[in-house]
């Protein structure tokens, strides 16, 4: 494996469920973690419907994969950004999505939620600081 | 009543094959009949017997089987889409020179011809895709 | 002859919800599916779309596809009704045809 | 086969090249030819693309099936139906849609064109007339 | 660090163009492929998006995917290029990295 | 400079595999290189060697072949999504009791690990999908 670190950033813009890009996006941030980059996540347009809480596709036969954002924190993932102007044209705020916590067992340092609603100007800035961007 | 179902997504990838094998299931058990389960474009994908979902996963290609069984359903997937996929029967392996098959006993390939006939015999088409 | 139209897609994603209700007439009516059905909450900017179609057809959500995306039927734009997978056949057999907007 | 006589819907609302289901649904309208059933075309959206000038995929490795179009008039087909509005907001008009003839070798009745661009009432009127819609 | 965009969809099926846009910061480029190419031809609904876009990025369209559409370079809105598979890689080296909007 | 490449879906239905094998092509006559080709989601079925598409028609799978065995490439199919989809080699036929394969000898099946690894190896992660 490389010395190299670079800035991943995982653009998710479509929605849980109706296609499976959500699902196994989140798997290769699960695998990436063994990794040590720098990883950042961003959720936008209908990737922001992701994070929302109470998800329960028991009636539809499938798997309810949301518990597992919950421990992306585990996995060395430490920034969660999400479009505030999606959610704003989706009805939705804050309220809505995960708490997602994250502790370093080391250090005792620990964020209650690292889930961070963010302006077009912090969304473009991701961008453009991102070594790799990967879309699904 | 008797529905004809197409379906024009493959497994997994989108949610067109679990609706509509959802919907089948509430409609069978309604009573009414299926006249034919009609698999297009990568909906031909769903009947392939290589398929191992994850074990906490369902398994979308055994549960159609299944149901056909239970129904006596007519899973029929089209050549002409199964040949630029992949998805190939004894027939299809002989006539193209491939060394195995990968489909699924419970479906069988035919033509398109078999999409326009279920449209003409069922009382209701309704398709399922992306 | 009345439809039962489909719509599986998020209205924010794609067109076809909107093509949907701009052709689908006075007795017919629209299924929301898979993620179709976020077009059925209140407060998004695809709500003009959904108040101005309920004048004329009738809107539903398949609530299977609502519950799994992790919203109750109290989120809906009132007016839109819930149904299983039973009423969905029972629709599809009320209505002379089923047109998916693919 | 049966004798029933129905009036057949093929809903086209997708580019060409980009997806298969333009070329596979041109596919459905071909073999369908055999049934002796009630024809109807219908394209709109992105759908109005399938049937411009000029298409020459060679440069993408695909093969052109545009040319198919014009042979739908030896299918049976009558009717061609294309959405005005569609067309105008892709900036397109019938000058820039295919010409398809139709010929009845038994009567020598021919129509020159059987691509009619219609309105969206004629619209809404052809779906409600269908007994059977294909979308692909 | 700039960015090349990629785009492969239909601005009137899809939002990913909006979407690309709204968030490309001066000195990106923005390459329609695919489906995306037909965002570059004139007098569309999405005309003001790129016109408004060409002030801030350079917009390229390539060519096979033009031509496969059935529409010349003349066809395009002025200020957009037309680049062949060749180009699309040189774009790819000289940007520091590309993000594609799926 | 060094390429990395992911592709999303599979052949024919989508024209992510064209473009992506276009660019692969017009960067190697240049002179570039291809660190990896990471196959994922549906993009697994472009593995398949029982492929038969029209005889007018380009051959996807057997053209990523020949540019592999031209130009030495490393063409990865992801075995998550393999497993869902039905795309086994020897080893995966053999461990979920599979009486076949179907993936061409020209592609290999490995984890996620190798997509991740690509990104970091090399300059440039080209995403081609729906």
């Amino acid at each position: 494996m490389s010395e190299t670190i670079k800035k991943f950033l995982y653009l998710n813009r479509k929605a849980p469920y109706g296609t499976i890009y959500a699902w196994e996006s989140l798997e290769v941030v699960l695998i990436g973690a063994a990794f040590d980059q720098e990883v950042n996540l961003l959720f936008m347009d209908d990737g922001v419907y992701q994070l929302t809480k109470g998800q329960d596709p028991s009636g539809i036969g499938m798997k309810n994969f949301s518990p597992t954002y919950r421990t992306l924190g585990d996995y060395e993932v430490k920034n969660i950004f999400v479009d505030r102007d999606s959610l704003a044209a989706r009805g939705l705020t804050q309220d809505d999505l995960l708490q997602i916590a994250w502790e370093d067992l080391d250090t005792d340092e620990s964020v209650e939620n690292i889930v961070t609603v963010v302006d077009a100007p912090r969304v473009s800035a991701l961008m453009d600081a991102a070594d790799v961007v990967f879309s699904f | 009543m008797k529905f004809a179902l197409q379906i024009n997504e493959g497994p997994y990838q989108h949610q067109a094959s679990d609706t509509a094998y959802c919907f089948a299931k509430a409609l069978l058990e309604q009573g009414h009949a299926i006249f034919r389960v009609f698999f297009y474009h990568d909906g031909v994908n769903n009947a392939t017997r290589f398929t191992t979902p994850p074990q906490d996963d369902r398994h979308i290609v055994n549960r159609w089987a299944a149901l056909a069984e239970q129904y006596e359903l007519d899973l029929v997937v089209c050549v002409a889409a199964a040949q630029r996929r992949g998805v190939v029967d004894e027939g299809e392996a002989t006539r193209h020179k491939k060394d195995a098959t990968n489909i699924h006993p419970r479906f069988r390939i035919s033509g398109l011809g078999q999409l326009v006939e279920a449209a003409i015999q069922a009382d209701r088409l309704v398709v399922f895709g992306d | 002859m009345s439809i039962l139209h489909t719509v599986n897609k998020s209205p924010f994603e794609r067109n076809s919800l909107a093509s949907c209700l701009k052709f689908a007439t006075p007795g017919a009516a629209v299924l929301l599916i898979e993620d179709g059905v976020y077009a059925g909450l209140r407060g998004t900017t695809a709500v003009p779309l959904i108040t101005d179609a309920l004048e004329r057809v009738k809107i539903y959500v398949l609530g299977p596809d609502l519950k799994a995306r992790g919203f109750a039927a109290e989120r809906l734009i009132p007016g839109i009704g819930v149904v299983d997978y039973a009423q969905f056949v029972a629709l599809a057999v009320q209505h002379a045809k089923v047109q998916a907007w693919l």
